[in-house]
């Protein structure tokens, strides 16, 4: 494993009004990295990819990308460099094509043959998608759309993907398969960051984890140990 | 041909097109009185498609709808949950700005017994609808164990607390049928077990339940029965161990592992 | 009814009034007359003209020492040309105080003002509004010193005749000032069968830029003779429109376009020859020229539309109270009944038991180069 | 047995009625939905002493009790003008409120049924010379007839379709009203195409005049009286049974249906109530002005509406009154600025809607819990209220 | 008749182009501009104004001294808008819709009697008008200059939907209308797209506006309003947020005028076209253009 950083949250407090999201969080994902996030309902999960993303403004500590220091920068700037968020909900467009949808996914690459050429590998890892290429985004069924929101963000090649419980909705089979793309990008050398409640499948694949509880850090550790401590088990694997 | 009376729901030869996607195409399957009916399948096989036609949200293309004996087939929603029918919705469509208790008095919508004039002259007719919904609605929160302070926003609940405020609306109805569509999507572990309980609750008032579920250990501890659809279709259909086991079953949904 | 101000303690009193009591607002040496005219809204052009003929008026007057030796005082407020702001402004001056109103232009807005004043005991001189409609109700105290759409369209016909008009197309921008005049016009013609028929009435909307279409229905009834009874901005792209279409018979306008803008709006070459009914103006008068520079000496700009009505009005109600020798609105209203022969713009005033001008005094005029001529006094 | 193991059906025992309940468990701590994150948030509602104060029960009769005194404080008729101006503005934003505040329709074309209101009043009032107020069911039949003819094929439409269908509507009947002349069997002139109806007759009751002009107050405290009448009508309507409809709807329309709401005709019914209220505004306005034209119809009246509605507080009646008296009475109070009047008047819309977006006076989103009715127990303890199964309506 | 659909098509590509703007905005952010009238009422005092200023030495070589205006105008009305949205409707674009809608008709008033105040309530008259012959067309009067007009409608109207449909910026716009939160997650720069957005739909209500001014010749404070009333008909016949949409509607609108006044008279025109357009949406809930919503529930 490399010793560089991809991602270094370092302290960092969010508050919505009154309701503080997280208080000192701090965590990283190192480069080449499979990193798991659980927590429960509310814990902070969402918030702390959003406020990554730049779409929600930390009031304290630190976000290093790379190396920089991305801390409440623009959203532009931080797909820019190549951190890309699968967004909880999937937010589909839902009145673009499957094809436009995931042509949005590299708004901000320049290349045309090379957002074709990622586009044929989507179709091919998701063939669903190749099928329904007209479709709506938004008359897709629940499942196909969360294929469609992780394939918009891999048409961006990013250095650090993170999704945000991506195997919500989808077949036990599409989980295995999804997991089984994560892998995969991840080899290639994106860095993962994976938010998930489906604890059993992301301990799976993911090297280290981490779980939330009310916006800061419980527990943490290697992936393979967690998924057999008994406060893991019993809080988010089942018996 | 003809339905057993005991049958609640007959779902025969349902068809759903749009354009060209056979969302549905040749659906049948009937529920009982007290079923719990899971409904599994691949993403985008029809599971929503058939719930949308069944609770009146979409016109199907063909086939037939029998509810209580009578066809109910291509009726507006509102018509099927007069008839006794409820649903839920796979994305919540909870009514974010009102209150928990609005929401929950929404499913009531139907059974209490209130004129136009009575609100306007605070008739004792009015009063008494009032109390009663305020008070049912306390008891179907109570009901799926809603903690959360039942005069907030009802967008302002924890996630997990909503989608039991949304089963609370539903239930608040006094269905004959339930349909609920991936109840537990966004739950974690917890969650899902005290939704298990909840739902046998459910089929110990005698209210049918219809499922569509990914959640296998959900599907498998709770359901009577379950029915399989790809492509729209039928393609097993039995006890949750029969299921499990039938190799199209593996092959199209579960994957080897969940089989296990 | 005259029971002005009746729970009036405190009455929230503002420029016109001032402290003192007395009765009919003659207080403190000031007589105030109220003026609800539009400043803003979408005849805001019109309003300035008309303070300030009035305000001309006002301001010879109380050089020559005032009326029942009190200096006479303007209150004006914003009518909008719209019926809840001219009621409020009306209002406000009945709160103020005034003696005579001298306002009102846009006839829908200004009906719902006339109970107010009747009611409060004020007697309104009307100069601008001209519909039949303002004085259909016979209220006792309201007088219009402003042609009537009749007259105005007896004038019209008139001419018409004497130009050999036989297929008249009448355009009016359906706002009750310009509908009465066609309407009375289409009347007196179906009256008159030998005389100018109508060929057509086509109602435009004010405030839009394209007339093609209504010039199109125009120019498809075969029409000689155009009478456009709208305002000057309409006017001026109705004519040009209609010139452009190939029409080359003869146009006319009423009193509401003319103005200057007109023939800068229509082109001058397409103004060339187009008439118009008119009620004597400065130009059209003898020593018109002096009351001109007067205007422009002390507004610094040109008189419009409206500012000699105006004008007149405050003369007429000075007039009415000199004669009265009160303030009293009863009394005045008498005395108005009385004028014979006081010298307006259009002529020597009588009034006729309607409460209109016994002449309307209109004339024709003419477009020659970039100004309005006398084409035709119509005497006799 | 609890139907969810772990959570105790027992809630914490209600010692303490209105408080909010204390979390169970510790994903009480989220607030907000996991899936629709980007819909707008009210302002957190801090128990503030404003707050407190403005949801006061007693404050309608606090308001009522102003208005009541207000004449007397200044009693010039150009104050009574203003304030009764400012009541028949109340009237129409309390009925626009019912269609866009309650149940989410726009409604750009409101004027309309104001229009309707003040030529069937007006008209027939003076052609057999009744009483105006003796037309109030007239008027009423003719805005439910109104409603039905323009909701009816037009409601099915979502809302910036239905805005323009309302626009066009309240354009036709403005032109309309414009171009139709009326004359009496006796050539008594009752519509007179652009200068409208005039002459009319003021608000009396059995002999009693109440004219503007002959009898202020009288005509002042008429008109407070229905209008106070029409607020306490439409503040009820707006609690029962169909007024949470109507809100379900405006929230969310399918899940609205699936409640069993069949929600076309509850909107139709929102329609036609509005229509109403806009009726009978138009009564009070005929019988205040006297004379009605077209031009008091325009576009820009249903805008000025609409205004008062959304600058008030959508849904709210207390925040309905109050952006209605401010729509209707700035402007008159402004006169002395001119034509400035109109750009203060502009600026302080949009720094309004910036600064305070769920309007001067929102509608109160959290519902007091009150004490339970009747002791509670377990639900399988004991059965559902009122009845021994889930309750189904008999196919 | 080749008469009343020439003159419906002409003032039709008036609509056209104003109609073009609105829906683009709205297409956006879903924004009824109640304020997109009086930006071309802008346009048509800014050129005004800047023709005012070169004076009469324009007069000779006006078409060329005109397609300077019109740009400029098009510039200043687009950065107009760009203000405007930033000022005036960035701040309420999470609020509830109607917000926007009410600070649009709370700007559009600003804007009307700012104008008054500035340039004084009288309406102006160009100094430099477009005057060409009239040519005979299948018995049709039409002048070289409403050709021109009309051309350069439609080249802006094939330009923009080109530009929308097929452009990154384009698509870009489209997905913000539905989800402009998705969108950041895209790395589009949300605010920047919609501020391009009202530079280009102002600048087009900018040019029809020096365009109206040059060919009617007169100008004055309130000439937006009913024109913008129109545009938003226009672009709802057309199916709103659509830009083909937008110019069928307008192009529609005029030709419904034009019949209407010739067979019912001009005092009935409105009423007929109202009534076409309500019988049109209960038949067509969208449009002619829109696309039908189906929504998933
Ligand atoms: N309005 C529509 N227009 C076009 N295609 C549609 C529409 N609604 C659904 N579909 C298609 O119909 C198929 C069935 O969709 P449905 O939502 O019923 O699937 P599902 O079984 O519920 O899947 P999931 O488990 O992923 O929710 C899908 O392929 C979907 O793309
Ligand atoms: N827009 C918002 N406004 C107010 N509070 C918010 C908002 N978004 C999130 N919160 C609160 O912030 C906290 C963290 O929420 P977050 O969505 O990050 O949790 P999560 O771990 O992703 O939960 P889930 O598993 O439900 O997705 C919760 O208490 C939540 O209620
Ligand atoms: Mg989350
Ligand atoms: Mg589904």
């Amino acid at each position: 494993m490399s010793t560089a950083n991809a991602l270094v949250i370092s302290d960092l407090n969010v508050r919505y009004g009154h309701v503080q999201a997280l208080s000192g969080l701090s965590l990283s994902v190192g480069e080449g990295e499979i990193v798991a996030v659980l927590g429960n309902n509310g814990a902070g999960k969402t918030t702390t990819l959003a406020t990554v993303s730049g779409v929600v403004r930390a009031v304290g500590g630190r976000v290093t990308a790379f190396g920089k220091d991305i801390t409440n920068g623009k959203p532009w700037d931080i797909v820019g460099a190549g951190i890309v968020h699968v967004p909880e909900g999937r937010r589909i467009f839902s009145r673009l094509s499957v094809h436009e949808n995931l042509q949005m996914g590299g708004y901000l690459v320049g290349d045309r043959a090379a957002i074709a050429r990622r586009t044929r590998r989507v179709y091919e890892l998701f063939p669903r998608l190749g099928e329904r290429r007209k479709q709506e985004g938004g008359t897709l069924s629940g499942g196909e759309q969360q294929m469609l929101a992780v394939g918009r963000a891999l048409i961006a090649e990013p250095r650090l993907m993170m999704l945000d419980e991506p195997s919500m909705g989808l077949a036990p089979l599409v989980v295995k398969d999804i997991m089984g793309v994560i892998k995969a990008i991840n080899e290639t050398g994106t860095s993962v960051l994976l938010v998930e409640q489906n604890a059993r499948a992301a301990l799976a694949i993911a090297d280290r984890a981490y779980v939330i509880e009310t916006g800061t850090v419980a527990l943490s550790g290697r992936a393979a140990d967690l998924a057999t401590d008994s406060r893991v088990v019993d809080a988010y694997l089942g018996a | 041909m003809t339905a057993p009376v005991e049958a609640l729901l007959v779902v025969e030869d349902l068809r759903l097109a749009f354009g060209g996607v056979k969302a549905v195409d040749g659906l049948g399957f009937r529920v009982m009185d007290g079923d719990i009916l899971s409904v599994i399948g691949p993403n985008g096989a029809g599971k929503t498609s058939a719930f949308n036609c069944i609770s009146g949200f979409y016109k199907p293309t063909g086939g037939r709808i029998t509810f209580l004996g009578q066809n109910v087939t291509g009726m507006r929603p509102s018509a099927m949950a007069a008839r006794g029918i409820s649903r839920t919705f796979q994305n919540l469509r909870l009514f974010g700005d009102l209150t928990v208790l609005d929401n929950v008095r929404a499913g009531m919508h139907l059974v209490i017994d209130q004129r136009f004039f009575d609100a306007i002259l605070r008739t004792p007719r009015y009063r008494r609808g009032e109390d009663e919904a305020t008070e049912k609605a306390h008891y179907w929160l109570d009901f799926v164990g809603v903690t959360a302070n039942r005069g907030a926003q009802a967008r302002n609940l924890p996630y997990g607390e909503q989608r039991r405020v949304e089963i609370a609306r539903a239930l608040a109805r006094g269905p004959r049928l339930l349909l609920l569509d991936e109840p537990a999507a966004g739950l974690n572990h917890t969650e899902k077990n005290q939704l298990l309980g909840l739902l046998r609750c459910i089929g110990d008032l005698g209210i049918a339940v219809v499922l569509i579920e990914h959640d296998m250990g959900l599907v498998m501890e709770v359901s009577h029965r379950v029915v399989v659809l790809n492509f729209g279709r039928e393609i097993a259909a039995g006890s949750p161990a029969e299921v499990r086991r039938d190799p199209a079953v593996v092959e199209a949904y579960l994957g080897a592992e969940e089989a296990s | 009814a005259s029971s002005s101000g009746s729970g009036g303690a405190g009455s929230s009193s503002s420029s016109g009034s001032s402290s003192g009591g007395g009765s009919g607002g003659a207080s403190g040496g000031t007589i105030t007359l109220g003026m609800v005219v539009p400043l803003t809204g979408s005849s805001a052009a019109i309003g300035p003209y008309m303070q300030n003929g009035a305000q001309l008026a006002v301001n010879e007057i109380n050089a020559a020492g005032g009326v029942l030796g009190k200096q006479l005082k303007l209150d004006v407020q914003d009518g909008a040309c719209d019926a809840k702001s001219a009621a409020t402004a009306a209002n406000k001056l009945v709160s103020d105080k005034v003696t005579v109103s001298v306002g009102g232009y846009c006839s829908g807005a200004t009906l719902p003002t006339l109970p107010i004043f009747n009611g409060a005991g004020i007697p309104m001189i009307i100069p601008a509004a001209n519909s039949d409609d303002l004085v259909n109700q016979k209220l006792p105290l309201v007088f219009l010193i402003n042609g009537t759409g009749t007259q105005q369209a007896q004038a019209a016909l008139k001419f018409m005749t004497k130009e050999g008009a036989k297929k008249v197309a009448l355009m009016d921008d359906n706002t009750s000032y310009s509908t009465n005049i066609t309407k009375n016009v289409a009347g007196l013609m179906a009256k008159a069968p030998d005389g100018p028929q109508q060929a057509i009435h086509e109602s435009v909307t004010a405030g839009e830029s394209d007339y093609s279409a209504n010039v199109n229905a125009v120019m498809k009834a075969n029409p000689d003779f155009v009478y456009w009874t709208g305002y000057y901005q309409e006017g001026g792209l109705i004519i040009k429109q209609l010139r452009q279409a190939g029409y080359t018979g003869k146009i006319m306008v009423a009193d509401g376009s003319v103005d200057q803008k007109l023939i800068q709006i229509a082109g001058q070459n397409n103004a060339q020859g187009v008439f118009a009914t008119m009620t004597q103006t400065p130009q059209t008068i003898p020593n018109g020229q002096a009351w001109i520079d007067k205007y422009k000496k002390a507004f610094h700009a040109d008189p419009g539309p409206y500012s000699t009505q105006a004008y007149d009005a405050v003369r007429v109600a000075a007039e009415a109270m000199k004669n009265a020798n009160s303030t009293d609105g009863k009394a005045i209203a008498d005395a108005l009944m009385k004028i014979d022969g006081f010298q307006l713009f259009s002529g020597p005033l009588k009034f006729t038991p309607e409460h209109t001008l016994s002449s309307g005094g209109f004339l024709i005029l003419v477009v020659k180069g970039d100004a309005f001529d006398v084409q035709d006094q119509l005497q006799g | 047995m609890s139907p969810f193991p772990g959570v105790p059906t027992e809630q914490p025992p209600d010692s303490d009625p209105g408080a909010p309940q204390p979390p169970a468990s510790a994903w009480v701590a989220g607030t907000e939905t996991a899936v629709d994150r980007l819909r707008p948030k009210p302002a957190a509602t801090g128990d503030n002493f404003l707050t407190k104060a403005l949801q006061n029960r007693y404050l309608g009769w606090a308001a009522l009790g102003i208005a009541i005194i207000a004449p007397f404080v200044d009693g010039s008729s150009f104050a009574i003008g203003v304030m009764t101006n400012a009541l028949i503005f109340v009237m129409l934003a309390v009925g626009l409120n019912i269609v866009v505040g309650y149940c989410g329709l726009l409604d750009l074309g409101f004027a309309a049924f104001y229009a309707i209101g003040a030529y069937v009043s007006g008209s027939v009032a003076k052609l057999l010379e009744w009483p105006i107020l003796a037309t109030i069911p007239l008027v009423l039949a003719a805005a439910i007839v109104a409603g039905v003819v323009i909701g009816g094929p037009t409601l099915r439409l979502r809302s910036d379709y239905l805005a323009i269908v309302t626009l066009g509507f309240g354009e036709i009947i403005r032109i309309t009203a414009n171009n139709i002349t009326v004359t009496s069997p006796t050539q008594m002139p009752i519509i007179s195409g652009p200068s409208g109806i005039y002459g009319i007759p003021s608000l009396s009751f059995g002999g009693l005049d109440l004219g503007p002009v002959s009898n202020p107050l009288g005509s002042y405290f008429a008109t407070l009286l229905i209008v106070a009448i029409g607020v306490l009508i439409a503040s009820r309507l707006g609690r029962g049974k169909l007024g949470r409809a109507w809100r379900f709807i405006r929230e969310d329309e399918d899940a609205a249906e699936a409640m069993g709401i069949h929600t076309y005709t509850v909107k139709l019914a929102a329609y036609i109530a509005g229509a109403m209220f806009g009726g009978v505004a138009g009564i009070l306005w005929a019988a205040k002005q006297t004379a009605v034209s077209p031009t008091d119809f325009q576009f820009l009246y249903s805008a000025l509406i609409l205004m008062a509605v959304v600058l008030g507080g959508m849904g709210s009646i207390p925040g309905v009154i109050l952006g209605a008296i401010v729509i209707s009475a700035l402007p008159d109070l402004l006169t002395g600025a001119g034509a400035w009047r109109y750009v203060i008047f502009g600026v302080l819309l949009i720094v309004v809607m910036i600064f305070r977006p769920q309007g001067l006076w929102p509608h109160r989103a959290v519902e007091r819990v009150r004490r339970r009715l009747r002791s509670r127990s377990g639900p399988y303890d004991a059965e559902p209220p009122g009845s021994a199964r889930p309750p189904v309506v008999a196919p | 008749m080749t008469q009343l659909i020439w003159n419906g098509i002409f003032i039709g590509a008036f609509y056209a182009l104003v109609a073009l703007g609105y829906s683009m905005v709205y297409g956006i952010i879903k924004l009824l501009n109640f304020a997109h009238g009086d930006i071309y009422m802008l346009g048509a005092f800014g050129g005004f104004a800047m023709l005012t200023a070169f004076g009469g030495s324009v007069a000779g070589g006006s078409i060329v001294a005109l397609l300077i205006v019109l740009v400029l105008s098009m510039l200043g009305t687009g950065m107009f808008g760009v203000v405007l949205e930033r000022v005036a409707y960035r701040p309420v674009r999470t609020a509830p819709r109607l917000n926007a809608l009410i600070t649009a008709v709370g700007a559009s008033f600003t804007i009307e009697y700012g104008t008054s105040l500035v340039a004084g309530p009288n309406p102006e008259v160009y100094p430099v008008q477009l005057s060409g012959s009239a040519l005979h067309v299948l018995d049709a009067h039409i002048n070289i200059q409403q050709i021109v007009l009309v051309g350069i409608a439609v080249a802006l109207m094939i330009a923009m939907n080109l530009w929308v449909l097929r452009t990154r910026s384009g698509r870009a716009m489209r997905a913000i209308s539905q989800d402009p939160k998705a969108c950041l997650y895209m790395g589009v720069n949300v605010d920047g797209v919609i501020s391009w957005a009202f530079f280009i739909g102002s600048a087009l209500a900018g040019a029809a506006g020096v365009m109206a001014g040059a060919y009617f010749g007169t100008v004055n404070f309130l000439m937006g309003f009913i024109i913008g009333l129109k545009a938003f008909t226009a672009a709802v016949i057309g199916g709103i947020g659509n830009i083909p949409g937008a110019v069928l509607g307008g192009i529609l609108l005029g030709l419904l005028e034009s019949f209407g006044t010739a067979w019912l008279g001009g005092q009935w025109r409105d009423v007929f076209t109202f009534v076409v357009l309500i019988l049109l949406l209960t038949v067509r809930p969208t449009g002619l253009l829109g696309e039908r919503v189906t929504e998933r529930v």
